[in-house]
């Protein structure tokens, strides 16, 4: 029996006012564009190209590396200038395989065949075209699109869950997509329920954002499709969690340590379901996407729809540069961003903000005291944990504890860090830990399985002696009676 | 143009322990306002000589156990705990009394167990415990409240000085002229004495649901604690479980046996009822934490409290109630653990 | 109900210092934690104690007292809890849950004070055979859930930051003194 | 005198008998003693405890033929963990039953020197190792439980250890 609507979780000033005044407005381009090939889920892609290669606007630069990858198409026209380590967001700065591709500034496109109509397509068929289009989540988890569907796909009675609940402070690029873009969220929408042979397809909105909601009810009202249908949630901070809006819409909880396929749901984000009809009807790859600039660090907050690789330096000398009062730049929301080292890294897939955050945006944390047990933490959970009492065990390493109360179903929200009275950075320390108890837990599952393999092994050596002595025994056996 | 990197979430709300406990002590304001009303300045000066003894302990245990002094001393834990013990004692109690017991409740109760935030019994309650065992006698000399129709000790504020400092009364008292029982410490003598209820009420002491005088300082405190609930300095379930508990057991043997048993209404608002409900009980640190938990830790306190104000051998039985539950906290913990979200169980 | 008090508390207290450090008492196989050895052990005293106290009080009235051997109180009651204990060692295997560990079971559950001290205090205070089993099941069960509460509450202690000359016996030691002291406020609650 | 004495060698002896009685430790109970020491071994069945393999380490274990500190794979964790099961003293693991490895080991065999002899196939404890006589024979990582077993029988020595891919 699930709870309705998100348990816990904290309602928050979203600080979209200022970056949803302007309209979307594609960035200024720029010389170089740098892309990681590891910024999707799963194993780096591998370059389809090498330095010196001339590349057009959307031609596939790197293809999927083996199991669970994506495609990299080039995101402007020009030439690869190289294919060296270079830092990246996503590695807290640290160097990672990337392709460099100088532009020249001609945007020539490059002409691949428009696929078919996909209603033509078996949604096999609609599933393999939409990976080929380098699809991935742009809620931020950046899994590619074509896998999780792949998984699903099995499933029966499947619903489609679009998730445009951005819930997050400072994050609005959700909010202008589906501002400016519901027709093709509905599109998109028609064509993943063919690729999922579902029936059912819920597009969620948080209450407090009423322009992408009209937008929305308008485009669906135009399509005549009477399976998708669009639903208010409130606005509570992390009602756009995966599992909380599925518990909110469809009232069922996914099962702990199992998919949304598992309560035959798929969830996607809205910007993901563009992504796809762009690529679907207009045979456009994802090479780029919709990014928030905003904070009080930067002049002119606004949503810029930004080519993949492009640098953040850029991005903030294009909305009229630093302020003088920036101190900390923040790839996400204020909740659950990444702090970054410094600005000359390059957007990438799952770049959905940039803050250039100003001592006014930033809480500064006070000094660190022990747990008093407030259960303030608790009460805030949306996922009806006692941070407390994972704070007690991580200090104490009791991994068994921790297991039993619930450590890897923390979703790192930060709801329990906002309202400690102590100040300890709880998403933190449980994030820290989370690698040590999955590093126990694989230990143990690879020890059984290893003492099956050997019972087996023994089982079997013990059945071919007996096979052999019984075989042996026979052949003496009618020795014997022959002489 | 390189930055400062920091763990998310980057904005937490602007809270601190010290915030938290100066919540608690400004709650704790109209009770003792009204103590000092009733029952004179004794109480001030018990809580000075109590908040001085535990700043003191605790500066002391910190520097032996090497931590910071600042954010320590000062976060106010043992503030409340001086306080909190002060406003169990009687207001003339001998200076060394309330000196003795917040050392000890501080060093050992609260720094032994591992400090702030790890001391499974509620600091104030081992104190209070403690004296009540060594000094029985001095905890039973309590002040008659100055109200109309009860003849008031009109001790000078220097009076009560010297009486606290010297522990023994000004030459023209002696300690059983100017001390009197608390209402539950007459009603327990005079039941035990074979009296009615109807007879043991009729005394002066009594008001209409409890102690002259005591009755305004628990409505003060119950005041206080709402306050808290309002700020969601505590959360509800801790008071109601135990007040409702305490009513329940009341109701219920006051419908049995009306000549032998005092009413509902009478625990709830006499003793340390509404203290220990909404200012001890509720003590983070000691308490059970998850809401189930909160539930029956605070129910296990008013039963406790209840069967020990009626047939056990101490007036108010709160202090002892709730180290009782202190001890089963971790037990109840351990088997109250919420459904997690994906759980089946 | 001092002394009543007495020896539940020091049969806790010892219990529970057994099962944390001496590795050569080790009452069980299975369950190698305080708490979990703990757990196994009260539902053990909630057999075994009112078993005790039982036969003790049969023995007494129906043995003893018509052959005018009360001197021999003690000494039968011992010999009844050295009966009882290895019985529920079979019985506790039998039921294949739980293997017991020599020495270590024979020596936490025989000389658990819990069992003759309960047996003695049932013999004197219980008049009728409906008294004794009513004596005899609420000092188990008290027993049982004390043990439960202070392995817990021992377990926990070992996580939190207590200063190092204090860590395991001593802040043991001090729990039960609190702990008594709080129980000293059901000092007049049964006349003594 | 003399019931008081008939009563007491009365109560002795029932004492006695139900003390006897439960020191049998029937077969059930000692290999169930087997599976508890057996769950808290590594499963590596590598042999350096002089066993043939964790089952035969914690049979031996059972009726005390081995100590606790003969489980390099294990570590101090198996031999604090052996030692609280068996109430035994806890000790380091012995260096001469080998060294506790840090970093997860496992074996790699270099393709290009494989001669598909079989014999590794063979020496395997938990069949980490693909192939057949005269085919290419290649180790799965994931199975490999870094017990080195396969090392000696191989003619061409073209297996190594390699730390464990994460």
């Amino acid at each position: 029996m699930a709870r309705p609507g998100v348990r816990g979780g904290l309602r928050l000033n979203a600080h979209t006012e200022r970056s949803t005044e302007h309209p979307l407005r594609p960035a200024s381009p720029v010389e170089s564009l740098v892309l990681p090939l590891d910024q999707h889920a799963g194993a780096a892609a591998v370059p389809l190209v090498k330095p010196g290669d001339r590349v057009l606007h959307g031609q596939p630069i790197a293809e999927p590396g083996g199991g669970i990858s994506a495609w990299l198409h080039s995101p402007a026209s020009g030439t690869v200038a190289a294919i060296e380590p270079r830092p990246a967001p996503h590695r807290m700065g640290a160097p990672t395989l990337s392709i460099v591709v100088a532009n020249d500034k001609r945007d020539e496109r490059y002409g691949a065949a428009s696929p078919p109509r996909f209603e033509e397509l078996s949604p096999q068929q609609l599933r393999d075209t939409i990976g080929r289009g380098g699809v991935v989540g742009l809620g931020g988890a950046v899994f590619p699109t074509a896998t999780k569907l792949a998984g699903a796909a099995d499933a029966s009675g499947l619903r489609l869950l679009l998730n445009g609940a951005e819930c997050e402070p400072y994050i609005s690029c959700d909010d202008m997509l589906m501002r400016e873009r519901a027709r093709d969220i509905v599109f998109g929408a028609r064509v993943l329920l063919h690729a999922l042979a579902a029936q059912t397809c819920v597009i969620a909105i948080e209450d407090d954002t009423p322009q992408p909601a009209a937008a929305l009810s308008a485009a669906i009202a135009e399509a005549h499709d009477d399976r998708i249908q669009l639903r208010l949630v409130a606005t509570i901070y992390p009602a756009g969690g995966e599992k909380q809006l599925i518990a909110t819409v469809f009232g069922v909880e996914v099962p702990t340590g199992g998919l949304p396929a598992d309560v035959s749901t798929v969830c996607l984000n809205v910007g993901t379901v563009a992504a796809v009809a762009q690529w679907i009807r207009d045979a456009r790859p994802l090479t780029s996407r919709i990014v928030t600039v905003t904070g009080d660090g930067v002049r002119e907050q606004r949503n810029l729809d930004v080519p993949l690789g492009t640098p953040m330096a850029a991005l903030i000398y294009d909305c009229g540069g630093y302020t003088g009062r920036m101190s900390r730049l923040i790839m996400g929301g204020s909740m659950m961003g990444q702090a970054l080292p410094h600005d000359d890294l390059p957007v990438i897939k799952a770049t959905n903000c940039i803050i250039a955050a100003s001592p006014l945006d930033l809480q500064q944390r006070g000094p660190e005291m022990p747990c008093i047990r407030c259960g303030n933490c608790s009460a805030v959970c949306p996922a009806v944990l006692l941070p407390q009492q994972l704070h007690w065990y991580t200090q104490a390493r009791d991994l068994q504890a921790l297991e039993t109360h619930g450590l890897l179903d923390c979703i790192e929200c930060g709801c329990c860090d906002y309202v400690c009275p102590s100040q300890i950075p709880l998403a933190e320390r449980f994030r820290d830990m989370k690698p040590a108890l999955l590093e126990k837990l694989t230990a143990d599952a690879n020890a059984d399985a290893a003492r099956a393999r050997f019972d087996a092994r023994t089982a079997r050596l013990d059945r071919i002696e007996r096979e052999r002595d019984a075989a042996l025994a026979k052949k003496r056996q009618e020795l014997t009676k022959k002489s | 143009m390189p930055f400062a990197t920091a763990p998310a979430p980057h904005v937490v709300a602007p809270s601190s322990v010290a915030r938290v406990m100066r919540q608690v002590l400004y709650a704790l304001v109209p009770t003792v306002v009204l103590h000092g009303v009733f029952f004179g300045p004794g109480l001030l000066i018990q809580i000075v000589l109590g908040v001085a003894t535990a700043l003191l302990c605790e500066a002391a245990a910190l520097r032996l156990r090497g931590k910071p002094l600042p954010p320590f001393l000062l976060d106010g834990s043992a503030i409340i705990t001086a306080v909190l013990l002060a406003l169990c004692l009687p207001p003339l109690a001998p200076w060394w009394l309330v000196v003795s017991g917040v050392a000890f409740a501080i060093l050992v109760a609260k720094h032994l167990f591992g400090g702030l935030g790890a001391n499974p019994f509620n600091p104030a309650m081992v104190g209070y415990a403690v004296l009540l065992v060594s000094f029985p006698a001095r905890l039973l000399q309590w002040l008659p409240p100055d109200v109309p129709g009860m003849q008031p000790t009109d001790l000078s504020a220097m009076e009560t000085l010297t009486t606290i400092l010297t522990g023994s009364p000004p030459a023209r008292f002696t300690w059983d002229a100017i001390t009197s029982p608390t209402p539950l410490d007459a009603l327990r003598t005079d039941l035990a004495l074979g009296m009615t209820m109807g007879e043991a009420h009729a005394r002066a002491l009594f008001s209409t649901f409890g102690g002259k005088g005591w009755e305004w300082i628990n409505l003060a405190t119950l005041a206080g604690g709402i306050w808290l609930l309002a700020l969601k300095i505590i959360r509800w379930h801790i008071p109601v479980a135990m007040l409702g508990a305490l009513f329940v057991c009341g109701s219920v043997m006051s419908a049995a046996d009306p000549g032998a048993y005092a009413g509902p209404l009478f625990h709830l608002t006499s003793g340390a009822s509404l203290l220990g409900a909404f200012f001890i009980a509720t003590d983070p640190v000691s308490a059970a934490t998850s809401d189930r938990g909160r539930l029956i830790y605070g129910a296990g306190i008013g039963v406790l409290t209840y069967v020990i104000r009626t047939w056990g051998g101490y007036p108010d039985g709160v202090a002892f109630a709730v180290l009782i539950m202190n001890l089963a906290v971790p037990l109840i913990d351990r088997y109250t653990i919420p459904r997690i979200y994906g759980h089946a169980r | 109900m001092a002394s009543l008090l007495l020896v539940l508390l020091s049969s806790v207290l010892v219990t529970t210092v057994v099962l944390a450090h001496l590795p050569q008492w080790r009452p069980f196989v299975a369950p190698t934690d305080v708490f979990g050895g703990a757990r196994v052990i009260a539902i053990l005293c909630l057999a075994a104690v009112p078993a005790v106290a039982l036969l003790g009080w049969a023995l007494v009235r129906l043995v003893l007292g018509p052959w005018h051997l009360e001197y021999l109180r003690t000494p039968g009651l011992v010999a009844i809890v050295l009966i009882v204990v290895p019985l529920v060692d079979l019985a506790l295997r039998r039921r294949g849950t739980l293997l017991t560990q020599q020495p270590g079971f024979a020596l936490v559950m025989s000389t658990n004070t819990a069992l003759l001290g309960i047996a003695l205090i049932t013999d004197m205070r219980a008049a009728t055979f409906g008294a004794a089993v009513l004596l005899a099941i609420a000092a188990a069960a008290a027993l049982a859930l004390l043990l439960l509460a202070f392995a817990a509450l021992y377990e926990r202690l070992q996580q939190a930051d207590v200063p190092a000359v204090f860590r395991e016996a001593p802040l043991a030691l001090i729990t039960a003194g609190i702990m008594a002291l709080a129980f000293m406020g059901f000092s007049r609650l049964i006349q003594e | 005198m003399l019931p008081a004495l008939l009563t007491m060698i009365g109560l002795a002896a029932a004492a006695g008998v139900a003390a006897a009685f439960a020191a049998r430790r029937s077969e059930r109970d000692r290999n169930r003693l087997v599976e508890e020491i057996d769950a808290l071994l590594p499963q590596t069945q590598c042999g350096r405890c002089t066993f043939a393999g964790c089952r035969p380490y914690a049979a031996a274990l059972a009726n005390g033929a081995a100590d606790i500190n003969q489980c390099p794979p294990g570590g101090h964790a198996t031999a604090a963990a052996l030692a609280s099961l068996l109430g035994r003293e806890a000790k380091p693991v012995d260096p001469r039953f080998g060294n506790v490895s840090t970093r997860p080991m496992v074996a790699w065999i270099d393709e290009g020197a494989c001669i598909g002899c079989v014999k590794c196939i063979q020496a395997c404890p938990v069949d980490a190792i693909v192939g057949a006589s005269k085919f290419m024979h290649t180790v799965i990582a994931a199975h490999c439980t870094g017990c080195e077993l396969c090392i000696p029988p191989c003619p061409v020595d073209c297996i190594v250890m390699r730390p464990a891919p994460t």
